[in-house]
């Protein structure tokens, strides 16, 4: 992927999502969302969007904002349903969205695929069970799998520590979760960072995401949500 | 509290009947004892995260949490709170010494590749021949969510569950065959339970092992479960 | 030495008659000057190295080398050899600011997902559908290396080949259809040749587009190639 | 994988490798070649080794000599044709090592789907070309790819730079190559080091290879082979 742009605001680092895009969109629960990121999406107003994330939101903020401002016509997610979803829940009960579950690791395993290149690839998890339903299976040296499909976004939003000026990465702790993978996956794929640092003050050996992933990066000021009960 | 040490499979079922069923955090300690020196192991959400509180250091058992790290520290108090560093049931943890960070693919190939050696789950239904329920109730309303759970249950050498024996309503959670939705086939070695401790799997034809009972008999269990019980 | 960047494709074939067939070192300056600024590249072992030296750090070029880094500097001089820094080639070379090293999965999952721009590749066959090959000259006491030949071709988004028009003995490299054992097929763009710069590839149903030619009228190269020729 | 092993001699780290076995070497040429872990294989003498690397040997050295020792059943790797392969040259024109020739990403993708639990992966590299000949292809979105399987190693000798004492591994520069892919692929991993660090010295985001894939670490002096021509 050609030279990352470095930009001013998450506005101008979200323009020209397209109504109906796939996005996927990094996180764990709260620890590396892209907060700001998913805030300009909503002032941009793409709708009718194809969301990929771990959950689907906590409280009111990020995802859940997202979903609320009416914009998302499916997740595609492992872990919805939790103590503060009540956003998701709520459209969801309604059909108001919809909504598909994919294991955890095959949720991460199919975008690496996506990003490296793997057309399909025979996987143990889920096997015999109805998340495996309808998908082709094979028996490989005495054990059973599941064929899975990569997932490919068109937009990846997610959120890194710090980037350097040509577009490296590095995460911090556990929220760097699907970051890296996400990355990959995303044909536009769109950071926000704490930090932005000169090229050539990050650690080669360090670096977690190399900048060839890397379309759009923009600078925020560090939030943090607590959202009591999460899970 | 002394519980014995469960570990001697294959030296005699060991019934506790000066005393009731094990509290979930006698139950903790148990599994805790269970767990060999040196080895690697992911505690899932809710009552597994629990026997963290009952490794000792000497152990030298490393902590995985499937949101990507390896060398996880007990849960954060106070200024130690991090919002970007969370156990899988993301709630706030610590890091210690020899901690290494990945990415979800990196951390899901470890499960999946077998690379850990004990996870300990809980469960709704665990059946017999191993088979693991443990992610949807199968109610039609209620919303779907499985996250870890499936990629758990397939990955780690040993699969452990803790649980009560029975539900709410008195069912026995130790059954024949799962009614509710799989999380996967045949994956259970060992079930521990506030009444007992049992040995299960695919190799072992409907016959399930027991290797302790607490506050009952395996008599009065055989009473009360349909799953044949014979003894370690 | 002044030669017209040629990715002005579409604008008419350009004929050099006022001089020979280029050098491969004048060939490289020529495929440096159409690699456009910003832009993620792949050099293959062997003279694809040379453009290398044609880059102007204005271009903001970042070389990737299969071995797990990008950001690659030029070849490494007396002190600057490390053992531990080498290039495809095993050649030792420099690091860069802002480079990053990785695994060879990680590698080659950037080179086959299709997030390289470009790699230049030599060849000892290029077909007109934009076959090639270059990685074995199928005789029988030859014995079969293929590294990362197979993996680049079908990687990049374009795929480049620097080499000789024709072989030692006169024959054309630029074939109707490979003879060699093949090493990717369709996946050629653009053939970079002393003689001439030439369109090839899959949607051209065997009509190559003439660029450029350096030392020889287009004519005069339909008579010595046995593919059809088209004016770009 | 339980606890790591600290062990004194490179002699200590193989022992127990037996006859037949398959056997992951790191390297990429001579960056990164366990080249201790190999002379110490050597005088532990288990042969009929199917041997994984990427290289056949270089010069007199490393898995060149392992070669000439005549310990080596088959080869599997991608380019063992160079212009000091000289010992493998020998052996192969004389048919005394199998050869299998696999393209250099798929070499490193089938051990890490080894390591990942994939059963078996539909891979783009290499359709159309002699090395997919008789194996299963189908199209994936109209894309023709190739069925590849995974590639375990009863062991992998590979080399890092520092480990802690729990095993957690760093590398150098392009001397990572095969190890950390090698590290999740072999049943019994062995690593030797430059230098082994207390515990808690190594960035935690930094670590490249995590602990639970080592089994047997070996502290080595430095040495550095150079062999003229080698490519």
């Amino acid at each position: 992927m050609s030279r990352t742009e470095l930009l001013e605001t998450a506005d101008e680092a979200v323009a020209g999502i397209e109504d109906g895009a796939t996005i996927l969109v990094g996180g764990f629960g709260l620890a590396g969302m892209p907060f700001d990121l998913i805030d300009a999406l909503i002032r941009q107003g793409a709708k009718d969007l194809m969301i990929v994330a771990n959950n689907a939101g906590n409280g009111e903020v990020g995802l859940a904002a997202l979903l609320k401002a009416g914009r998302v016509r499916k997740v595609l997610c492992s872990f919805p349903r939790q103590s503060d979803s009540w956003v998701f829940d709520e459209l969801y009960r309604a059909g108001k969205v919809e909504l598909e579950v994919v294991p955890q690791g095959n949720l991460a395993e199919r975008m690496r695929a996506a990003g490296a290149g793997i057309g399909a690839f025979f996987c143990p998890t889920a096997v015999g069970t109805p998340l495996a339903e309808g998908k082709e299976t094979r028996m490989i040296d005495g054990r059973e799998y599941v064929l899975e499909y990569p997932i490919k976004g068109d937009y990846a939003l997610i959120a890194a520590h710090r980037a350097d000026r040509l577009g490296n990465l590095v995460y911090r702790m556990t929220a760097r979760n699907f970051g890296p993978v996400m990355a990959t996956a995303g044909t536009t794929t769109i950071v926000q960072v704490s930090e932005v640092v000169d090229t050539g003050t990050l650690d080669p050996e360090a670096v977690v995401t190399p900048s060839i992933y890397v379309d759009r990066v923009v600078q925020v000021d560090a939030r943090h949500y607590t959202v009591q009960g999460a899970r | 509290m002394t519980i014995t040490n469960t570990t001697t499979a294959g030296s005699g079922t060991v019934e506790h009947l000066d005393r009731g069923p094990l509290s979930m955090g006698e139950l903790a300690a148990v599994i805790a004892g269970d767990i060999p020196a040196g080895v690697y192991v992911n505690l899932g959400i809710g009552q597994p995260t629990r026997i963290a509180d009952h490794l000792s250091a000497e152990q030298g058992i490393v902590l995985h949490t499937e949101n990507g790290m390896l060398g996880m520290g007990p849960a954060a108090q106070g200024d130690e709170i991090d919002p970007d560093l969370t156990n899988a049931g993301k709630v706030p943890v610590t890091e210690l010494p020899g901690a290494a960070y990945f990415h979800h693919a990196d951390s899901f190939a470890m499960m999946r590749g077998g690379h850990l050696d004990v996870c300990v789950l809980g469960a709704y239904q665990v059946a017999a021949n191993g088979d693991l329920a443990n992610w949807h109730t199968g109610r039609s309303d209620d919303i779907p969510a499985v996250g870890g759970a499936m990629d758990l249950a397939i990955g780690a050498k040993s699969v452990f569950i803790m649980m009560t024996l029975f539900a709410k309503d008195g069912s026995p959670k130790l059954v024949p065959g799962c009614t509710y939705p799989l999380t996967g086939v045949g994956c259970v070695s060992r079930v521990y339970t506030d009444h007992g401790v049992f040995e299960v799997g695919p190799d072992r034809r409907q016959n399930v092992s027991v290797i302790a009972t607490y506050g009952i008999s395996v008599s009065a269990l055989r009473s009360r479960l349909d799953v044949r019980l014979a003894e370690a």
